[in-house]
């Protein structure tokens, strides 16, 4: 199982702050045009994505286990 | 005390324990960069702020920043503190302070750090307007990368 | 609170009021610059410091800086306070707040406020060395003017 | 009476930090040497002057009840 954390926007238009999603492996890119197809995330284009607190790009296995982050363009500071 | 040099709190900040973290002898100068939440942005009112933060990546990430200074800066000492939650207008939202035996390098890297936190850090802000509320960062507002998409050779170790 | 923007003193400096002069609703960053008595100086060891100030003329040299910056970098505003007599090693000397909407003009106004004070304003140090004592800015140890002669246009108005 | 005022090593070399000169109008360049001659002030070159609070040049004219001060090289900050 896959731990998928939502925040900002994505959360809001998701309604919830967490999916987890039951796969033994897939790649960003996969897990994104998945995620967008069953709970009508918008546009993922822009945001980037951490597996287990590290940045990683589309192309990166996620595996059973990881948490991945969706993180949207951020705005602290 | 290096590990609370990087924190992320709910409650109103204080400045003066931040510049104490980084204060060392042989430290001549330190700066601090202090945020503040802003009534106005572009000719609209603010009524008041939400900070959310995906919390142990963004203590991480000013890890990270504290270390890419070191590299940049040998000598230098930061510490970061940012608030989330509610925030109204004139609140703190981010503190840096960060020491130097000399001035120039504290100045530097001190502007550093605050970009470095717009680049990659995840933490996000919902604007309250008078007329209505947005994500920043979304297309909408404001999109911080400056080609429209984040560039993993920012963000990657 | 206009005019005590500017302020020399004689007691230990606390930060966090002068942060508060220049606190504003349109102000969304503050840079502070906190110089502190460094121990070690080119492999020199500091065991306390002297300042000594022209007091009346040095708050107008303070007003002046804060005027300078205000025409440079329109909508900030600038406090400063110096303090003098004896300071030991990691007191603070001197802090300059600098407010602005934008932090971009925040960071420059107070680079270029701490600039200008090593330039016009009548305060000296006096080094105690481990191994003597000295005024600094004199012939023996440090110059602060870059041809070795005061420019009569950095200084009048 | 002009009042002339001494700070940091200048003050250390006259061994006071005021001095009353007596006299109606004087440039700073002439009042500058009068003082070398009469206190071993030993280097005035590097030194700028102030006359009511105001930087002021060699030429310029000091009269009766002004404050002038003699300001070796700053190091404030």
């Amino acid at each position: 199982m896959i731990k998928v954390l939502l925040f900002a926007h994505l959360q809001e238009e998701a309604g919830k702050d967490q999916i987890n999603y039951d796969r033994e492996s897939i790649t960003v890119k996969e897990l994104k045009t998945s995620l967008q197809n069953d709970f009508g995330l918008a546009e993922l284009e822009q945001v980037m994505t951490a597996i287990n607190e590290e940045y990683a790009m589309d192309e990166d296995m996620v595996k059973s286990g990881d948490t991945v982050a969706f993180i949207p363009p951020v705005s602290g500071g | 005390m290096t590990d609370s040099l990087f924190e992320i709190v709910e409650e109103p900040i204080q400045v003066e324990p931040i510049i104490k973290k980084v204060e060392r002898r042989e430290a001549g100068a330190i700066t601090t960069f202090i945020g503040t939440v802003r009534e106005w942005t572009k000719g609209k009112r603010t009524l008041y702020l939400e900070y959310q933060a995906y919390i142990p990546m963004a203590i991480k990430m000013f890890a990270k920043i504290g270390e890419e200074i070191e590299k940049k800066w040998p000598d230098t000492m930061v510490a970061i503190t940012h608030r989330i939650g509610r925030l109204d207008i004139s609140d703190i939202a981010v503190v840096i302070a960060v020491s130097s035996p000399h001035r120039k390098a504290a100045y530097e890297a001190n502007e550093y750090a605050i970009e470095r936190i717009k680049q990659i850090v995840p933490i996000w802000k919902k604007e309250h307007w008078e007329d209505g509320k947005t994500w920043i960062g979304d297309q909408l507002e404001n999109v911080p990368y400056p080609d429209g998409k984040p560039d993993a050779k920012d963000v990657k170790s």
